[in-house]
């Protein structure tokens, strides 16, 4: 069980069993915003408008942008910090993201959490904390609420390859597996935790480990959206119907450094290469133009949507400080997740997009 | 109006919100068909099932974590520690991620917390912690203590229908020997202070065990005036009647049962420097734990514990000062 | 490799390869003496002499007096609540563990920590702290160090089933295994967390994760001394050897309450009566019989040494109260752990004993 | 005498010491091949060895208690937390394993945490922490906190040289922007306060950060007479140093940069309102972070963390009292 190559993704030209043509193309754009919003925060970091440090996906769009395609309305998610895509596709717009990134007052947070910690409420989604991987609890507590209260619903989560080393994935992993719940674990397996190597991190492949929880272990090509779609969308069935949690460990390669500082010397030029040729977003731009898709005119929308974002974004102000000791407590009823956007066509209407 | 022990008014309190409110649900180790190690939830299960009356794994970052996960998503859950001091083991759950939800994002967190806290039975450096203090340095998380049996049914159900994170301070020494009315059915004890003795000549400061200890030891100082607030709530923090007594009172002894530095009392006393100086008639005086691990044996662990006679010989001492 | 059981005790009469006659005879003292401290200890608790609460491992003395039996003079272990015999093994006087569960002057902890929670330092012990299984962890880190030092030196550690589940045992063991450290984790499953049974603590038995960490994993009787002593051998020679880490189950049975204060009333009287006849003690005395040994003779010499030292704890001074504020700190020279006895033939003098 | 940065003084410092005694070990997050987050191990490796300067899994409890264990069979280690808010992962094996060993069974735990901590580069709510008083209100743990280059090599080597637990606030502020004349080779700086300023009129507590801001702000109130304590150490605390400003003082403003409530500064002020209060001439005012999550936009940031200016203005109104 524990090794389940999931499916290959279907053939590159010719139909797909569960994405129409628009979906394919859903998913197309989702990484291109992804990757677009994030060079463009790159060099605004570069020009010193983006505080802090910064965190990056590149090369990795396809394991958010496919699993949270997967996700349902009025499921729930624990986004990470590769994992860009996932905001898209729940319908936080670009502008608030560059916002967010350069500590604006339009910010998912209004400045007050950084870069890639946010999460939209409004949207199901829980903005992650730095502690590594403290979300996969949430996520487990969240699927355990849907399981009491019989609604079929399922929680997500992605998280780290380095972070399977903490207690916190055991606990999940093993709460998750007594209790049977609806949550799809996404390890992100992008080969470094920051400058460590997998064989310093641990000695068996983390997924070989969901069997030893009693649940499904699935391990995907995470450079393929599609395939990354199609095992996201089989774990959540899983879920909601009563079969348990899944494991899904997404190969892939973290292709900039840890975060803009970071120049990864300590990483091989010919690992680098390699992976090149796996980009993520040639490999969903091949299969569509392959399907007649142009391509070149969805770029050019999407980079046009990135420009009036970013510029929107840097025209907004910065968070006033009155108001900055305040909401440290909730003073009114206390107001759960709402439902994001779902917009693969197999959710119908697209949830509530 | 009833008669009930401390544990009986937060087996109550429990009952009562169940009841009331399917959204609440008790999780932690043992609390199911076994009812609690203490036994504070004993016979929930029959009542409510074991889905609402959760056993656990032995996994107190788990039960935090995924009872954050389960408030966000609408439940109310109600967490036990079997022991204050395994916080220890999922502090990092409540103080990051339970602790900052809302300022961040926005995001409401209502999570009860019960920590059966404090020494006096020979529980040793592991079962008589009393961390307090590691809360109220973390922004965002209330923390109440009750030292009466109203209070601890008041403060529990305040406490549940808060909207945020609470840890409720559960003294395992007062469980059953401390007694007393409470009134039927569900009330609020508000997050304030409470004057358990009016007085004028001088107030100790004080909370959770600490109050008994403190009306036992000032009950009859050589007929001295002796006010005893009992703070129930450390966040919020009610300095206004904490002023309010200083100005009063002019002299002050503040007493806690946790280790002494950056205790909760080092709060106090350093809230009433700043902003009561005017009204002092002396040195704040502080009686607390000292900074050992709360030892076994029981000639040690009354060394170390403030009891009675610490209480009135530091109250002895600042009125004749 | 994560299931293979050990291999079963040598046939009841008949030799032992590893062990001599003498040894065999240590091992049920040892178990005998354990079982008879722990009863006295409870009586002398029910008279209200030891404070606080109370903890046992009637049933289950098979575990430590095996596994102990193992163990080299300039070995380290970390000792649980329910392995009294292990104590006894390394060195420490019956009277001193009286002196211990008191509260005494003269236990090892000289009153300021309670009943089980000791270890004594000068016999290479570290005395467990109540949360579990942190010690799982100082055992990784012993090990750790013997590695770093290249000494063949093994560390080993007790833990609970209950103890599983929380995140410093997947710590320890992905540590471990990563490191591959010498290290014997001995899982004590004794059917219960407190109340709680195995299947609210997981989904797939402990033992089964051991592979997914990379090392072994052995599921042993936990009632046979010595099946427990050829699995710790084996595994500590595994250890010394560069062979990593072993995983042993010790599947027993809890056959008291959780502490003094607990009927077990969730406990079916048919599980307690099955295992009953699988008691420890009264298996290796039969053992013995068989072997021509001499077992009421024994049985009576630790009577007497058990009579003796509680009459000899029992007059011995609470500890003063002068002092109770000094050793929070260290104030000279940090004094590494010492070495214990190591009583087995197979060590030659039987070490520091 | 060499100049050096506050980071170069301690990456000077564990060079000295990896040198010097081979039982001294460090264990962190990419602190090998990588020199750590912040480059204070860069080139270790070449020198002593991946063993010595070991990179470990992500896993702060198995960095605390792994290092525990290492330290009670005769190895030194020091451990680095990639940022120090990350410690409340290991808290439970540093302050219930570690900082208890010694006062339970006399076994001593030479083992150094490094805790890059502080604010003021917009690291947000995670990576801005200023825990200390958590280890402060924890039996068993020794704390330090270097303000100059020079301490933080002095009491990085005693930190490492002390048989005890010690946790090792390093200010990621300071890393580089401070800079000063260190002496050449090992020295071990004493856990004891320095007068950072000697002065009549006022004193101005702190330590870390917050001293070269309390210099500035008091560089020239109206020629005012300003004293200026750098605690150092905050445990031990120097209390005897701490009164003896105040007596000379008589005024004091206690100034530390973590959240307010129960922080380390309280501990000094409530020392002062019962151990100076005699000396004192008006009330014992704090500046410290308020009780918010360290936000990271740099306006909010600016106005939550302790500056110059909140410094200044409260002096100035002291002094005026
Ligand atoms: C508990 C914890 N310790 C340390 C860190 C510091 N840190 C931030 S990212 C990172 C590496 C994470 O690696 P991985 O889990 O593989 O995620 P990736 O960044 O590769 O996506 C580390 C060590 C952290 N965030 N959380
Ligand atoms: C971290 C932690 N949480 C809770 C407890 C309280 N507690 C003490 S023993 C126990 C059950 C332990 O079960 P197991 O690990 O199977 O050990 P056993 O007592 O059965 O030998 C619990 C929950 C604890 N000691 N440590
Ligand atoms: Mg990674
Ligand atoms: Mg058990």
């Amino acid at each position: 069980m524990a090794t389940d190559i999931a499916a290959p993704a279907s053939v590159e030209v010719g139909e797909h069993e569960h994405l129409q043509l628009a979906d394919r193309i859903w998913l197309h754009r989702a990484m291109l915003l992804m990757r677009g919003i994030e060079e463009r925060a790159m060099s605004l970091y570069r020009q010193g408008k983006v505080p802090g440090s910064f965190y990056d996906g590149f090369g990795q769009e396809a394991v958010s942008a496919g699993a949270a395609f997967a996700m349902a309305a009025e499921d729930r998610l624990c986004i990470l910090h590769r994992d860009l895509a996932a905001h898209v596709i729940r319908g936080v717009p670009p502008a608030r993201i560059f916002a967010q990134y350069m500590g604006r007052a339009a910010g998912v947070t209004a400045g007050r959490d950084g870069n890639v910690h946010f999460g939209d409420r409004h949207l199901g989604c829980v903005g992650m904390v730095s502690m590594l991987p403290d979300m996969m609890l949430v996520a487990t507590g969240m699927a355990m609420a849907f399981r009491l209260r019989g609604e079929p619903r399922c929680a997500l989560t992605w998280f780290g390859d380095g972070s399977t080393s903490r207690g916190d994935f055991h606990e999940a992993m093993n709460w998750a597996g007594v209790q049977k719940l609806p949550v799809v674990f996404v390890l992100e397996n992008n080969q470094y935790a920051y400058s460590t190597p997998l064989d310093k991190q641990f000695a068996v492949d983390p997924v070989e480990r969901a069997a030893a929880y009693g649940f499904a272990g699935v391990t995907v090509d995470g450079n393929d959206v599609e395939a990354m779609f199609d095992a996201t969308r089989e774990a959540r069935s899983r879920a909601v119907s009563g079969g348990g949690p899944t494991l899904i460990e997404a190969v892939t390669m973290r292709m900039h450094g840890h975060a803009a500082h970071d120049d990864m010397k300590y990483v091989p030029k010919e690992q680098v290469a390699e992976w090149k040729l796996r980009d993520p977003v040639d490999r969903q731009e091949k299969r569509l133009r392959a399907l007649g898709v142009d391509v070149d005119e969805l770029r050019a929308g999407v980079t046009a949507e990135i420009d009036a974002a970013a510029a929107e974004a840097l025209s907004g102000p910065m968070p006033s400080v009155e108001g900055v000791l305040e909401g440290v407590f909730c003073e009114g009823e206390a107001e759960p997740l709402g439902d994001g956007h779902a917009p693969w066509s197999g959710f119908g209407s697209g949830g509530a997009a | 109006m009833a008669t009930m022990t401390y544990l009986q008014a937060i087996s109550s309190a429990l009952r009562d919100e169940l009841r009331a409110d399917e959204r609440v649900l008790i999780m932690g180790e043992d609390v199911g068909e076994f009812g609690g190690a203490f036994k504070v939830t004993d016979g929930f299960v029959a009542e409510f099932g074991s889905e609402r009356v959760m056993d656990t794994p032995l996994a107190e970052s788990a039960i935090i974590g995924c009872a954050v996960g389960a408030a966000v998503v609408g439940l109310r859950p109600v967490c036990e520690m079997q022991f204050a001091d395994f916080i220890s083991c999922g502090f990092d759950q409540l103080v990051n991620v339970a602790g900052k939800m809302h300022y961040r994002q926005g995001l409401a967190v209502p999570l009860v917390v019960r920590l059966p806290s404090g020494g006096g039975f020979s529980g040793g450096p592991f079962h008589s912690q009393n961390p307090e203090a590691l809360f109220m340095h973390s922004p965002g998380i209330k923390v109440v203590a009750p030292s009466t049996a109203e209070d601890a049914k008041g403060l529990l159900h305040a406490a549940i229908r808060d909207p945020n994170p609470v840890c409720f301070m559960e003294h395992k020494h007062l469980y059953r020997r401390v007694k007393g009315d409470v009134p039927e059915g569900v009330f609020e004890t508000p997050f304030t202070a409470r004057v358990a003795r009016p007085g004028s000549d001088l107030v100790v400061i004080c909370y959770g065990a600490m109050v008994d200890v403190a009306l036992e030891a000032t009950a009859d100082l050589d007929g001295a005036s002796v006010e005893v607030l009992d703070l129930r709530s450390l966040v919020p923090l009610d300095e206004e009647a904490i002023l309010d007594s200083v100005s009063r009172c002019s002299k002050v002894v503040v007493v806690d049962e946790a280790n002494m530095t950056c205790a909760a009392g080092a709060q106090v006393a350093a809230l009433i420097a700043e902003k009561g100086f005017e009204d002092l008639d002396g040195p704040v005086v502080r009686v607390a734990s000292p900074d050992v691990p709360i030892p076994f044996s029981p000639p040690l662990e009354a060394a170390v514990l403030p009891g009675v006679e610490r209480v009135k010989e530091a109250c002895r001492e600042l009125l004749a000062y």
